[in-house]
């Protein structure tokens, strides 16, 4: 042998392998030794290569697994790759330097310590963990850590941080999935449509089982068929092919996720083509988990793709041509075939099965593997134990046995309908093929090759021909005739009907990822779980990584035989999503998170801002470090009270309402009327629901006759302005509506010396008291930017609103800051902006309020009007008029100094009971003692009455209501 | 190497990611009392730029809006050409666009020329009428500042749009002068195909506040097809062709 | 001491020749013509109530029908947390019963329901959430329940591998911690009950929908079905998922929007999350099955819907927020996701109790809390039955608390599927 | 993901819409007692089967409505909300 085929491993064969490139040899590491192989190989390939057949450990007894699907339809290859766990060994390829671990085991891969678990699996029937642990309530706690800590596979590794994924939408006429026969043939026919194609691929190269399966005894009819089909799809100019890509679910109206590197696609197509395939079903004996022991279809993916020698001498377990098919692929390698082992009593002379004849290969007719043997550590499969079929799941006693170091199964398939059956499509298992079949598929949607049961090689093409002609007219593409069928008398010997065979030892698997055997099934039927979903939910049979691909229809052969039911009525469990395992950070992507930021965002942040969030906006909350926040926040109090300052408004909701019946509109939104509200003049308003529960407040201001501008809460205002549009809906007033609130930049400068410092910016607008009063709103100009004042007074305190163009926010912030410099103007935050209105005696919507607050037990019944016909919420205002009040809003106030300011939530207690909460609480800074907000019980909510307020370490301390506001009652100072 | 001789902080009005188009290197010009990015560093490689896959800020380029009983009509009135589909945009004489969202809204942007006239018209002619009852002639909508402005330009665009924007803006299924009002990256913005002589390009319209997030966002999605900011030169260039 | 927990309930099994089955679920009988109580639904909370009325009140001739097979609704779907953390004295109470009797509830059944406490972490990362986490934590103590507001210190003490960094978008300010929240294994809960029913002579037919409801002047007198009418002296309806449907049959409609609530669970890993993780913000909920598997879900579908398809969308949007809590599960992989079907209230509260037809009894409204109260809905919803009176715990959760503007608002503590 | 077809913005995809509930024109409350005026508020019909519904796209705020199968999520068919609400709505004492 030559250096280079030295190389990538003792078992690897010359002149093989179509994915591998022998010019490019790759090392990475497999459990801390270095391991050789090419450029194309699996890890698993590259084992197998160099003669490391254990791959993994089981779940549950830590028995040695090595390959049985090469495809990564199994759970039997999953490895540790760095922080990424359960990874694929068949079907992730290698890269130099790659370092990959073994999974699940205790001490050392080689030497798991969790094979004790076999060794007492006897003590350990299905379900025993319902059965026992529990006889005190402190016996489950003793074991639950020990079997908590037996859980699980891979490892996480906690300091990983994701990597980058992202996303992309795909767009398609007709997508086709998988790229095998039946998925090349609809392509190509439904390009011929002239729309946009898309074929997907999960493997590297296109062709399927044309790559590695044989269908006669030269081979030449795959590459025939790969051939005229690879061109026919290379011809036409518009079918787009992704290879290497992972189609992991079929959702509402053809959505289908795409999975490609560390991209996320979604693609939309107008139909769909599935061409999936079919999943080769293992037979059930004992010890067919070895390694060693894998699917016909794995052997021949191994040495047609990957040009790795499965084995020196193998025992083929079959029910079906394919089974002769890979004696003589083995055969063709220089391998030795002991035997072929046909479960059919007399199985059909076929090209296929005289060949294997010829090279005088022994047939075991109506038989099957009674057992597999292997040395003590179970890490490769020795010898087989032959004996005939007595009966269904019967055997007589051996009659031979074969030493072998490769075991074939290929007994039948399974369609990958996972898709199909996720999109609403029903199967039906077929008494003459052994397979469930479709039986119903959703409009859009086309089956085509072996997953709708077609699987003679020109039928095969055929049906996908049909199929993606069917697509193509179903996207309203102009097609040709239909594509003719072709008949297949193949079908119905492809699948047996029972390659089921318990051992009186046990040790036969049904499911691999859960370590089930057939006893297991068994008796979690007697355990009365005999339906399907239960006994999966009991046994867990199908419930592993690889989500029952394998056990699901043995599972259902088992339930219907032992209850007496007919297959053909039963189903497979509920196919979910994803078909295969999906990563977070492909679900997650490019984590899209809007923010909103006001004009003078990065003013603040210059500033020295803390900020905080509210809704999806930046406020600052105060201005100064983390560890100075009181002093700060009480400062910005201050100079609100005694000088100027300046706070953000910006995200206050703003709404333009404009037209003829603008304040009509206005009248139904909210509880007050505002028909007879002045021009210039400025409002209150409260919005309350259907159910008469408190949603959102702000002010009205009144621009002209049929123009308001309405402030909302800034988390408010979008629930508003979208309740406001479906109301009008409805009642189709002369109004429109206009959400401006990212239109308008705001900036509040309130304090006594607040008019002076506006009057420097201010010519075209007279500010005086008399000119321009309380609540009086006005247009003009503020730094010769155009702008709308209010005079509000949420803060109590002589003040301003200018409300400008966004684009202006910063320029005018600026401006403010430069001219109030005199007088010493700082700015202040959200917290300051609390204390403040906390002192006025202003309630915040949602903090005040809750989810169920009436404008009764808020004790606002000033802000209803009695006149109106109607307003949303009223009637239900009105009825809960009538109905006894069983908390009241109020405010109060600690009389003893000594006592600290109780917390937001703090409760009020009443005789023992729960009557109420602190909604609000401060050391009020101008008052220089603690003022808050409560909700008490209606006894107590006169003024002077004591409240109990359960504080921190349930201390329990005195409250006396007060009558709000706490500051300048008579609103003197706002109204300056 | 030059150094810019406009701020925008020296403006009244600024764009709302002036920030980001400085440290990126912008060579900005006022244009309607604020400062745009004219380029960055080259007209020419933004050009080429452009051609395949830039992003230019056009925030303080005039843009306004109309919308409301009367509008369409009143705003014929004043000569624009508005077809009769909503979500299509309408070129004016002056290269105005003039992009109708809705039976009575428009969304009107200016030509890349920035001249601001036919805004200016139409800010100045809107009044409340005096007649009783009052004609309803629609309410204006302060677009200029609700909305910020970018231009996605080149080849690449379409397919970078693919990665944030779940409508298909592809060329061939996306005609010229096509709105889609839609999500972009988890927000809400408009799109309207607006190629540049040869160029497919696309104006970008979305809430100013957000203005900072959606650039960024963009920019990441630009990334694999080496996309960065041009200025408004290379767009007024890539539209002589 | 070791000994008292030597699992000898197992060595049978190991030396038995023939495996000791123990039929759980007993085979389907003939349909009797009339039974004392009809339960309509056999899921957990039907299950539970038969055991309640055999056990507590000596009732055995029950009868619970089953559209499809037994506890595959809801009981099949949610993600097993247990908790009575709520915000409401009336909720608090309530749950608090029912994680009281889940604790000996293995014992109870004699099986094993994998009970197992793990703390319950609601973190808040809003002023806002802060506030509800207080309140909530007030409340419970003040009922006695074990509920605390902790910080950010505390919380990376107690849960390491949370990303506790001040810069991302929503940084975690503190957190509701209530140690007794708990896991249990859902089916195992409704197999248990099913199996000690059955003991007692409750009767349980799956694959037997009830297909209309015999009224006669305001009184319920039986059931009908594709296997035949039956008689009944006193019927409940718990089918969470369809409750407005059979109401509907009885003839009252409800303040139920039913709504799908989708989970899903990851490929098995070694466990390193002990505590049950919930985000009201970010909308997602964690917790590490004794399988390995993560258990995740967020917040109701955005749109009302009688199927439990599943969605794209809702994994993207989960899995985006479940990389800014544990930014370290990048590479880790969803192994299936899946739907049930919640009755969402207008104050996420049940509605439980007497209807306006006679010895007719309705345990609904059961959103997304339903299976943290399945024993205390067996024991009130069986008292309520026996005494044709509503049980003191159950009393706030009537129907008519909507029709008298008497809401119990559970919002703030509900409002995340969890 | 499922498809909406917005009569102003044709087919997008429903992560675009916020869902309105089952459309339920106001009753005349003069004409309701307290009872019935509750049950208008709070109680719904929760159909399975084909229900007329409110539904909003996002990004344009249009609210249109849609007859939707609650059981199959499939959408019958969506419109304007003007073929259901024609004209103006007022209420006793209110001048037009």
């Amino acid at each position: 042998m030559t250096a280079e085929m030295n190389w990538g491993g003792t078992n690897r064969l010359p002149n093989r392998g179509a994915l591998i490139d022998r010019s490019r040899p790759v090392t990475f590491s497999f459990e801390g030794s270095l391991v050789e192989g090419f450029e194309g190989d699996t890890i698993a390939s590259a084992l197998c290569a160099n003669g490391q057949w254990m791959i993994s450990r089981s779940f549950k007894y830590h028995r040695p697994r090595g390959v049985l699907t090469m495809i990564g339809q199994d759970a039997n290859t999953l490895v540790q790759i760095g922080d990424e766990p359960n990874c694929l060994a068949d079907k992730r390829r290698i890269a130099p330097g790659l370092v990959v671990e073994g999974q699940n085991y205790f001490g050392s891969f080689d030497s798991d310590a969790g094979r004790f678990v076999e060794w007492v699996s006897k003590f350990l029937p299905v379900g025993f963990y319902y059965k026992t642990f529990h006889e005190k309530r402190s016996s489950w706690r003793f074991w639950e850590p020990i079997v908590r800590a037996m859980a699980g596979l891979g490892k996480i590794d906690p300091h990983a941080h994701h990597g980058y994924f992202d996303k992309q939408y795909l767009f398609a006429d007709v997508a086709v999935i998988g790229g095998g026969p039946a998925g090349l043939a609809a392509a190509a026919e439904a390009a011929k449509a002239g729309g946009e194609v898309l074929l997907i691929d999960e493997n590297p190269k296109l062709g399927g089982c044309l790559n590695y399966a044989r269908f006669d005894e030269s081979g030449e009819a795959a590459c025939k068929a790969d051939g005229e089909l690879l061109n026919a799809v290379k011809a036409a100019g518009n079918i787009r092919v992704m290879s290497d890509a992972v189609v992991t679910g079929l959702f509402a109206d053809n959505w289908i996720p795409v999975v490609r590197g560390n991209r996320f696609y979604k693609l939309r197509a107008k139909a769909i083509v599935v061409a999936t395939g079919s999943i080769e079903q293992p037979a059930v004996f004992r010890n067919n988990d070895l390694p060693g022991i894998m699917l016909g279809s794995a052997a021949q993916r191994l040495i047609h793709l990957y040009g790795v020698r499965p084995g020196k001498r193998a025992v083929i377990l079959t029910a079906n041509d394919d089974g002769y098919a890979q004696a003589i692929d083995l055969l063709k390698i220089g391998s030795a075939v002991a035997t072929v082992v046909d479960l059919r009593a007399d199985p059909p002379q076929t090209a296929l099965s005289k060949a294997v004849a010829r090279a005088g290969i022994t047939v075991h007719a109506g038989s099957a593997i009674a057992e597999a043997y292997h040395h003590g550590n179970k890490e490769h499969v020795v010898g087989v134990a032959v004996a005939p079929v007595a009966g269904e799941g019967q055997l007589s006693d051996p009659t031979a046995s074969y030493e072998c170091d490769l075991v074939l199964m290929s007994v039948g398939y399974s369609p990958a309908a996972h898709l199909l059956l996720q999109a609403g499509a029903k199967f039906a298992y077929s008494t003459a093929s052994h397979m469930f079949e479709p039986r119903e598929i959703p409009a859009g949607l086309y089956a085509a090759g072996s997953v709708a049961g077609q699987f003679n090689l020109d039928q095969v093409a055929a049906g996908g021909r049909r199929a993606g002609w069917a697509a193509a007219r179903h996207a309203g593409g102009t097609v040709g005739a239909e594509p003719a069928e072709v008949s297949d008398p193949g079908a119905a010997q492809q699948t047996h009907p029972w390659p089921i065979f318990p051992h009186a030892k046990g040790g036969e698997f049904v499911d691999f990822d859960e370590d089930l055997k057939y006893d297991d099934l068994i008796n979690g039927i007697a355990d009365g779980f005999d339906n399907v979903e239960l006994l999966k939910r009991y046994s867990t049979v199908g419930m592993g990584p690889s989500q029952g691909k394998h056990s699901a229809v043995a599972a259902v052969r088992i339930v219907a035989r032992e209850t007496g039911r007919d297959l053909a009525a039963l189903t497979v469990t509920t196919q979910r999503p994803p078909y295969t395992p999906e990563k977070f950070g492909h679900l997650a992507g490019r984590i899209f998170d809007p923010e909103r930021r006001t004009a003078m965002h990065h003013r603040h942040l210059e500033l020295g801002a803390q900020m905080m969030p509210a809704g999806i906006w930046w406020r600052p909350a105060y201005y100064g470090p983390k560890a100075e926040r009181e002093k700060a926040i009480r400062e910005e109090v201050n100079a609100v009270r005694n000088d100027v300052a300046l706070i953000d408004v910006s995200t206050l909701g703003g709404l333009d309402v404009r037209g003829p019946d603008a304040a009509e509109f206005l009248n139904r939104m909210y509880t007050f009327t505002y028909a007879k509200l002045a021009v210039g003049k400025s409002r209150y308003v409260l919005m309350t629901d259907q159910a008469g529960v408190i949603t959102d407040d702000g002010v009205a201001c009144r621009f002209s006759e049929e123009h308001f501008y309405v402030t909302a809460t800034t988390s408010g205002v979008d629930a508003v302005y979208r309740s406001m549009l479906q109301w009008n809906a409805q009642w189709r007033l002369d109004v429109d509506v206009a959400n401006v609130t990212a239109a308008y930049a705001g900036v509040n400068i309130a304090g006594p010396k607040s008019r002076q410092v506006l009057q420097r910016l201010c010519q075209d607008i007279d500010l005086s008291a008399e000119a321009f009063p309380y609540l009086g709103v006005r247009e003009g100009t503020v730094a010769g930017i155009p702008a709308r004042l209010l005079r509000v007074g949420f803060v109590g305190e002589l003040g301003y609103e200018i409300h400008v163009p966004y684009g202006y926010g910063e320029a005018l912030w600026d401006a403010v800051v430069e001219a109030g410099q005199p007088e010493g103007i700082r700015p202040f935050g959200v917290e300051a902006q609390r204390v403040l209105r906390l002192e006025k005696g202003h309630i915040i919507v949602s903090q005040d309020t809750d989810g169920l607050t009436n404008a009764w037990e808020a004790d606002m019944p000033w802000a209803l009007a009695k006149t109106k016909p109607f307003f949303v919420g009223g009637r239900s205002t009105q009825i809960m008029a009538k109905m006894p009040l069983l908390r009241k809003l109020v405010g109060f106030t600690l009389d003893d100094p000594a006592l600290p300011c109780p917390e937001e939530c703090h409760l009020v207690i009443k005789g023992g009971e729960i009557v109420g909460r602190v909604t609000s609480a401060v050391n009020s800074p101008s008052l220089g003692k603690v003022v808050g907000m409560a909700y008490v019980h209606p006894a107590d909510a006169a003024p002077d009455s004591k409240i109990q307020i359960k504080i921190d370490g349930g201390r329990m301390i005195e409250g006396r209501v007060v009558k709000l506001p706490f500051y300048d009652p008579e609103g003197k100072r706002q109204e300056m | 190497m030059a150094l810019p001789k406009v701020f925008a902080h020296n403006q009244l009005r600024r764009s709302p990611i002036y920030r980001e188009t400085q440290k990126a290197g912008a060579f900005p010009e006022v244009v309607n009392g604020g400062a745009v990015p004219m380029h960055y560093g080259s007209v020419e490689s933004d050009t080429l730029v452009g051609a395949r896959m830039g992003i230019a800020d056009l925030s303080v380029l005039p843009h306004t809006g109309f919308k409301g009983a009367g509008t369409i009509e009143w705003l014929q009135g004043q000569g624009l050409s508005i077809g009769p589909d909503s979500n299509m945009a309408f070129r004016q004489e002056g290269g105005e666009l003039a992009a109708r969202l809705a039976p009575s809204e428009i969304f009107l942007i200016d030509s890349l020329a920035a001249t601001g006239a036919l805004i200016q018209k139409l800010n100045g002619a809107w009044g409340w009428g005096t007649e009783k009852p009052r004609k309803l002639i629609g309410y204006p909508m302060p677009r200029q500042d609700s909305h910020a402005w970018f231009m996605v330009t080149g080849s690449a665009a379409p397919e970078m749009f693919a990665k944030i924007c779940g409508v298909d803006l592809r060329p061939h299924k996306f005609k010229l002068g096509q709105i889609a009002q839609t999500s972009l990256a988890k927000m809400s913005g408009i799109v309207i195909r607006g190629d540049l002589g040869q160029v497919p390009a696309y104006h970008l319209l979305a809430d100013i506040a957000s203005a900072e997030y959606l650039w960024g966002a963009v920019l990441d999605a630009m990334g694999e097809f080496n996309g960065r900011p041009v200025g408004l030169a290379a767009l007024r260039q890539l539209a002589e062709g | 001491m070791l000994p008292a927990f030597l699992p000898t309930g197992l060595l049978k099994y190991g030396f038995l020749k023939k495996y000791p089955a123990f039929r759980y679920i007993p085979k389907a009988t003939e349909l009797k013509q009339h039974y004392d109580v009809v339960i309509i639904g056999g899921g957990g909370h039907a299950l539970a109530t038969a055991y309640y009325l055999a056990r507590n009140h000596g009732i055995t001739n029950v009868c619970i029908l089953e559209r499809g097979y037994l506890a595959g609704g809801n009981t099949a779907r949610n993600t097993a947390i247990i908790r009575s953390n709520y915000l409401t004295p009336e909720g608090v109470k309530f749950y608090e019963e029912s994680l009281r009797l889940y604790r000996d509830l293995s014992q109870d059944l004699d099986f094993n329901i994998l009970y197992s406490e793990r703390g319950h972490f609601t973190l808040a990362h809003t002023d806002a959430a802060m506030r509800t986490s207080r309140w909530r934590a007030e409340v419970n103590k003040h009922l006695g329940v074990n509920s605390e507001l902790i910080y950010p210190d505390e919380i990376a003490r107690l849960c390491p591998s949370l990303n506790m960094s001040d810069d991302v978008r929503y940084p975690i300010l503190g957190a509701l911690y209530h140690p007794p929240g708990s896991i249990a294994r859902h089916d195992a809960v409704a197999w248990g009950y099913a199996a000690r029913a059955a003991q007692m002579g409750v009767e349980i037919h799956q694959q037997t929908p009830v297909t209309g409801l015999i009224i006669q002047n305001g009184k319920v007198k039986g059931v009908e079905t594709p296997r035949g009418a039956i008689g009944a002296g006193q019927v409940l309806q718990a089918v969470a998922g369809m409750t407005s449907v059979v109401a509907k049959m009885a003839g009252f409609k409800l303040p139920i929007r039913t709504i799908p609530l989708q989970a899903c669970v990851s490929v098995p890993l070694k466990p390193f999350l002990d505590q049950i993780i919930v985000s009201g913000s970010l909308h997602v909920y964690v917790s590490q099955s004794s399988r390995g598997e993560l258990v995740m879900g967020g917040s109701t579908d955005p749109y009302g819907l009688y199927s439990t398809r599943s969605t794209l969308d809702f994994k993207e949007g989960l899995l985006g927020h479940m990389l800014e809590l544990l930014p370290m599960l990048g590479e880790v992989k969803i192994l299936r996701q899946w739907a049930g079907m919640a009755d969402m209230t207008p104050d996420f509260s049940p509605i439980m109790g007497l209807t306006p037809v006679e010895n007719y009894y309705i345990d609904s409204g059961w959103g997304t809390w339903g299976f943290k109260a399945t024993p205390v809905c067996g024991k009130t919803m069986a008292y309520t039955i026996a005494n044709n009176a509503p049980h003191e715990l159950i009393k706030p959760f009537s129907y008519e608390r909507f029709l008298t503007y008497s809401q119990v608002g559970e919002k703030g503590a509900a409002s995340v599927g969890h | 993901m499922k498809i909406m077809n917005c009569p102003l913005n044709g087919p997008r995809n429903i992560s675009e819409f916020v869902w309105g509930g089952e459309v339920k024109p106001m009753p005349d409350e003069t004409k309701l007692s307290d009872r019935e005026w509750a049950e208008y508020v709070f109680l719904e019909n929760n159909t399975a089967g084909v229900v007329r519904e409110w539904w909003c796209h996002v990004p344009t705020s249009y609210w249109f409505i849609a007859e939707r199968n609650t059981i199959t999520d499939e959408i019958v068919k969506t419109y304007p909300a003007s073929e259901v609400f024609k004209s103006r709505v007022d209420f006793a004492g209110a001048k037009p």
